[in-house]
């Protein structure tokens, strides 16, 4: 029944070739196919920044780079990952495409808003490439003043101009979400039929239009005091560097909620989808997105506990940082929950689900570590913390950017990847990911500290350990590139649902029409309905 | 402890580095416990469950509120026993006990400077007795830094403006690590020391004995290093700068013809102000250090290069010019 | 969150569609819904924006509570009250001009929109004003920042000298004047910072409504589709809010 | 949004309660109330920003979501200015004075504010 079919002679990628056409769309399916390029490109660039960074720590003197040099890759590396490939990649591309055929709508809220978002992305890119270019900035990716107000003599004020604008970009596609999953949901999708995705998404967007802001404000009163010479963060006029920190992490401790929470979302999809069951404790996933959200809030000081914050404050964040931890736990729980008595199959995006959740749940425990006063006085600031946010943010938001990729390709092309090369790279990708990622937690507890290019000679060792397991994460990362690229041409067309999932995205023909559905469809069903699918294939067979 | 050579555990050098490490050992069980119940689970429920053909759906299993009630509760109970485990801990890091001995931390960009009561400056060397709690209170002259011992567990930011401090009892003597964990900038990777735990009768002697923080020309020498006059003034001389071996005493032509007698006053003066007397064959490359050095480090540096020309005619020291910079001056922001 | 979802009747025979309604919302009512929470999402992070000035503002109040008063005691209150008056007017006229649009009244949504970007200009005015006096007494913060200028310059007289000197001679102060010099600056830092973000977030205001006002010219909107009226209200109504908080941080610390 | 239409006598009205209460408001500042100054100030204005969203910005007649989102930008502006307190209420020096340098020859002087 597979090989009669063959790709819809009307889609949205054909309905119109001039670059006019693509450059002016409002069809929010273009606009994620164009962000999937952009932040290709920014995942690229972020990641040369990886290998040089791992280049220099495969010798304890660090003679590859000097040490600006190095300052600047790793202020780099992390600006660009952070700002410009982790915060958009879920939301802007998976986040763009799905959510209205998720919830039966033609299109989101404000498409012209969604294509502005998507400008402003570029406008905040290009100043940053352009400080990058013109000389890079060295202050770390956290900008903590007043190193970065007084003593960098390096382009900070464009980067941070960049990073300002980008982040109207996150607070743009995060109000359009909201709005959408409010008023735009087809007749009869009520709040629990929604898709665990929406969910996810629906937390992450309430965080990036709470957050954003802050970080915004933060950046002017930066670029006020280092452009004008006004004397916020300024020690000698009576600032208080610290009052920076708390300001950077009241928005930068939320922004890793908004890079995780869409990959739980991808997550809790493909457990459902490749065990063929709906997800165990569906509710309790769902609140468990809207609990991190909003306790993401309460928790920032664990990122201050030896920065001079008083005892007490300590103390109180601590506690709250723990009851983030929950919510976290919940969802690994039920996810492991949802396999016993499923069906099954080792499908590539399940491939990624498995490795999510596995590394999901090292980084979240790691993250108890640090939460934990007595503990995190010694780990603060040294490679155990590199690590552990690592796992989050490569082991998970990555992973699950990936495996979300690979399972919404077919709808978003038509065409299937080859299951021999993505699986190879699935298990490069696992394996190169821990040999480079665990060492650093050894390394880290024996206290060797953050952005070093040269440290003792006895940690030598683990860092070659850890360089060389980067080289096989980086070719890990390639492969995806080449079958994806090699599918769109000669991929085996994939019907409009290869994976027979239950969502209503998958009721639209792959690659979809402009305007997603041909009538408005009336969801009868709950979520992850699994019986009726099965009945309707054996009607059609 | 090491396994086959490579260091895997930092030793516990003073008395609540076993506290820190029993409430890790203790978080690392709990956590290695989750890890491996949720991977061999979801690895064992993969292949136990695999579809068997292709029509496969799985049991209609919403959920069970029981379960979800167990797997809510007990991690926030273990969460809580962690919480005060570790707030104990850190309430212990952070009150000195009353009787500790007092040293001074500066952080200054790219170098630790001690002063004990007792008059001994340090720089990236720190002397401590064992057995006996020590108070370091610490501040910065410029930007961020933290004063970290892995060996003692415990760390804490330099705030320029404020003063923060740290306390720690050595236990067994040695020779640590100390780093700069908060990032400073360039030589971030650079400021870092060891601090020397000695007995407390060998600490005595040090105090005494031993010239306060090793001689004028030893720390002359440590900022010849840390300066980076080394990179351009090689003794093969075939560096961008002369090279300064035996060259106190000699007289040497200048770009313009003259000659000068190498002494006090023209080895100041090149350092303060490089551009002024270039000689012959060199390119004026030197950065001028006025305002960059304070009048101590100046001292220590010429006495450094004077200890490079051993039976260089000790030439009386030139009178001290009028208004060298006293203070360290704060690093040239361009 | 249990608002019931917009029914769409599926006959293909829709109401006769609005000039306006775009093709991805089944009604009005829900593109104006839409549209409307959408703005007030906005508005909540220009909210969390001025937030963050307003943590460092109660910090620094509270560390150096004397510099604040003493600086704020140089900012004229006439300006400010005037200000603040302006700003209410406006905010009254812009209230009415969404009234009118409500009503299909477009000569006069027009002539509220053109009072309220002249009362808007009226305020940003009475900003140059008050800048440039701080520009001449060398209270802008940074390098020519001086205290005590004036006392320097007694020849300088003018009514800042004495009137200054003469209410600060009898208060005992906790900071030395050269400590004033430097924590004076964080107030006047935030100052620029806070009334410098205001106007710039009224200037974009004048701005948008000079576009709201063309469409009205043109007769763009009716009782049904009032939209941008709407929602550029809703924009210049929070500068007015946030204009409502800053007079008295700034303004009214502490005078005697 | 609604089709409601207030009358133009409730924004005088409101138009008017506001000018009085900022005459009010800088009235209060001439009175020494201490500690209350600032409480009093931030009341004053506080009540006059809710005239305006509640009337000016018609969320008196607007669906709940709107009133839900209002109060959801309020809450987290609390937890922004509350919880930093928590942090600068309880640190040893909060009364306002930076700590002198301290220590027998007055130490190596790091940057002072002064």
């Amino acid at each position: 029944m597979l090989d009669k079919l063959k790709i819809p002679e009307r889609h949205y990628m054909n309905d119109g070739h001039s670059l006019r056409s693509w450059l002016l769309t409002k069809d929010h399916k273009r606009i994620a196919i164009m962000y999937l390029m952009s932040i290709s490109v920014m995942f690229f660039i972020g990641g040369l920044f990886a290998v040089g960074i791992r280049f220099e720590l495969a010798t304890p003197q660090g003679d590859f780079v000097t040490a600006d040099t190095y300052n600047k890759f790793f202020t780099m590396h992390g600006v660009i990952m952070v700002f410009f490939f982790l915060i958009p990649s879920i939301p802007a591309v998976l986040g763009n495409f799905l959510i209205p055929p998720m919830i039966g709508a033609k299109d989101l809220a404000f498409p012209r808003i969604n294509l502005l978002s998507l400008y402003i992305y570029w406008l905040g890119g290009f100043f940053t490439l352009y400080a990058m270019i013109v000389g890079g900035v060295d202050t770390g990716w956290t900008f903590y003043t007043p190193y970065s107000a007084a003593s960098s003599n390096t382009s900070v004020v464009p980067t941070a101009l960049g990073i300002f604008i980008a982040g109207f970009s996150s607070i743009l596609t995060g109000l359009n979400f909201i709005v959408t999953i409010h008023r735009m949901r087809a007749p009869g999708m009520t709040w629990f039929r929604l898709p665990l995705f929406v969910w996810a998404h629906y937390a992450t967007s309430l965080v990036q239009v709470l957050g954003t802001p802050v970080i915004a404000i933060t950046i002017v009163m930066l670029g006020v005091e280092r452009a004008l010479g006004f004397g916020i963060f300024d020690p000698a006029r009576g600032g208080d560097p610290v009052l920076f920190q708390h300001l950077f992490w009241f928005y930068s401790h939320p922004a890793v909620y908004i890079m995780i929470l869409p990959a739980l979302g991808v997550t809790s999809e493909l457990v459902s989808t490749f065990s063929r069951k709906i997800i165990f404790g569906y509710s309790f996933v769902a609140f468990s997105s809207l609990a991190i959200a909003i306790f993401g809030f309460i928790v920032w000081a664990h990122h201050m506990f030896v920065a001079g914050i008083s005892t007490y404050a300590a103390m109180v964040f601590s506690f709250l940082s723990f009851s983030v931890a929950i919510p976290s736990a919940v969802k690994v729980f039920n996810w492991t929950a949802t396999l016993y008595k499923g069906a099954t199959s080792w499908d590539t995006p399940m491939l990624y689900a498995y490795g999510f959740i596995g590394l999901f749940a090292i980084g979240g425990l790691t993250g108890l570590f640090l939460a934990t006063l007595g503990l995190d006085v010694h780990m603060h600031d040294t490679y155990f913390v590199v690590a552990h946010f690592h796992y989050i943010m490569v082991g998970g938001a990555i992973m699950g950017y990936l495996g979300g990729l690979h399972f919404w390709w077919p709808k978003m092309t038509g065409r299937m990847y080859s299951e021999f090369f993505s699986k190879v790279s699935a298990i490069m990708v696992f394996v190169g990911f821990n040999i480079t990622f665990f060492p650093q937690f050894v390394v880290g507890y024996l206290g060797m500290p953050r952005r070093y290019h040269s440290y003792p000679d006895e940690m030598q060792v683990l860092n070659v350990m850890s360089s060389a397991g980067a080289t096989v994460l980086g070719l890990g990362y390639v492969l995806p590139v080449i079958y994806f690229l090699y599918s769109l041409r000669f991929g085996r067309v994939a019907g409009p649902n290869p994976w027979g999932a239950s969502g209503l995205e998958w009721q639209m023909q792959s690659p979809p029409l402009t305007e997603n559905f041909v009538e408005v469809p009336v969801v009868t069903s709950e979520p992850y309905e699994y019986e009726h699918l099965v009945a309707k294939e054996k009607h059609l067979v | 402890m090491q396994i086959f050579g490579i260091p895997i555990f930092p030793d516990q050098a003073s008395t609540f580095a076993k506290d820190v490490d029993a409430l890790y050992f203790f978080i690392f069980a709990v956590s290695a416990f989750f890890a491996l119940v949720v991977a061999v689970s979801i690895l064992y429920f993969g292949v136990r469950y695999h579809k068997t053909h292709e029509g496969d759906i799985g049991a209609r299993i919403e959920g069970s509120l029981p379960l979800e009630l167990v797997w809510s509760v007990i991690p926030t109970v273990i969460a809580m026993v962690m919480f005060g485990w570790g707030a104990s801990v850190f309430y212990h890091l952070r009150r000195p006990p009353d009787q500790a001995m007092q040293i001074y931390a500066v952080g200054k960009q790219w170098m630790w400077k001690f002063q004990h009561l007792e008059g001994q400056r340090e720089i990236n060397q720190l002397h401590v007795p064992a057995g006996r709690p020590v108070k370091i209170t610490i501040s910065s002259e410029d930007v961020l830094h933290s004063l970290y011992f892995p060996a003692f567990r415990t760390k804490m930011d330099a705030i320029p403006g404020r003063y923060t401090e740290l306390w720690f009892e050595a236990t067994t003597p040695g020779t640590y690590h100390m780093f700069c964990t908060e990032y400073c900038g360039t030589n971030h990777a650079g400021m870092i020391g060891s601090v020397t735990v000695l007995e407390p009768s060998a600490f005595q002697a040090w105090l005494q004995g031993g010239s306060q923080e090793g001689s004028l020309a030893q720390r002359g020498a440590r900022l010849f290093e840390s300066l980076a006059c080394n990179s351009c003034h090689l003794d093969t001389g075939r560096g961008h700068g002369p090279s300064l071996k035996d060259i106190v005493g000699k007289t040497e032509t200048l770009e313009d013809g003259s000659t000068v007698v190498v002494d006090d006053a023209y080895l100041r003066e090149s350092i303060l102000s490089s551009q002024a007397k270039i000689v012959r064959g060199f390119k004026p490359l030197m950065p001028t250090f006025q305002g960059l050095i304070s009048e101590e480090n100046l001292v220590a540096l010429i006495e450094h290069v004077k200890s490079m020309s051993p039976n260089a005619t000790t030439a009386a020291p030139a009178a001290s010019p009028a208004s060298a910079d006293p203070a360290a001056g704060k690093p040239e922001k361009k | 969150m249990s608002d019931a979802v917009a029914h769409a009747d599926h006959g293909h025979a829709h109401a006769a569609h609005h000039p306006a309604l775009q093709h991805h919302f089944d009604t009005m009512r829900q593109q104006k819904e839409a549209a409307v929470i959408g703005m007030w999402l906005f508005l909540l992070t220009e909210i969390l924006f001025f937030g963050g000035l307003f943590v460092a503002y109660m910090i620094y109040r509270v560390w150096y509570f004397d510099a604040f008063a003493e600086a704020s005691r140089r900012l004229s209150i006439f300006w400010g009250g005037l200000n603040t008056a302006v700003l209410i007017g406006s905010s009254l006229t812009m209230a009415l001009a969404v009234r009118a649009a409500q009503t299909n009244n477009r000569k006069w949504t027009v002539n509220w929109l053109v009072l309220t970007m002249l009362l808007g200009c009226v305020f940003l005015g009475a900003k140059v004003i008050e800048y440039e006096d701080k520009f001449a007494n060398y209270e802008v913060p940074g390098s020519s920042y001086n205290w005590l200028y004036h006392e320097q310059h007694a020849a300088a007289g003018g009514d800042h000298s004495e009137a200054g000197a003469a209410a600060e001679g009898h208060r005992e102060l906790s900071l030395t004047p050269a400590q004033l010099q430097n924590t004076t600056q964080i107030y006047f830092s935030l100052y620029f910072t806070m009334t410098g973000l205001h106007a710039l977030h009224m200037i974009i205001g004048v701005g948008l409504m000079l576009v709201i006002t063309r469409m009205a010219w043109k007769g763009k909107f009716d009782a049904e589709y009032f939209t941008p009226v709407e929602l550029s209200g809703l924009y210049w109504h929070f500068v007015d809010i946030v204009w409502i908080f800053l007079f008295p941080l700034l303004y009214l610390v502490e005078r005697p | 949004m609604s089709d409601h239409v207030s009358p133009v006598s409730l924004y005088l009205a409101i138009f008017g309660a506001l000018m009085v209460l900022t005459g009010v408001t800088v009235g209060a500042a001439y009175v020494d109330l201490g500690p209350f100054n600032f409480a009093a100030a931030m009341l004053i204005a506080g009540f006059k920003a809710s005239l305006v969203v509640w009337y000016f910005m018609h969320v008196k007649y607007q669906s709940h979501l709107t009133k839900l989102t209002v109060a959801t930008g309020l809450f987290f502006l609390t937890i922004l200015l509350g919880m930093s307190l928590i942090d600068y209420v309880s640190r040893d020096d909060f009364s306002g004075q930076r700590p002198q340098p301290v220590g027998p020859d007055a130490v190596i002087e790091p940057a002072r504010p002064h």
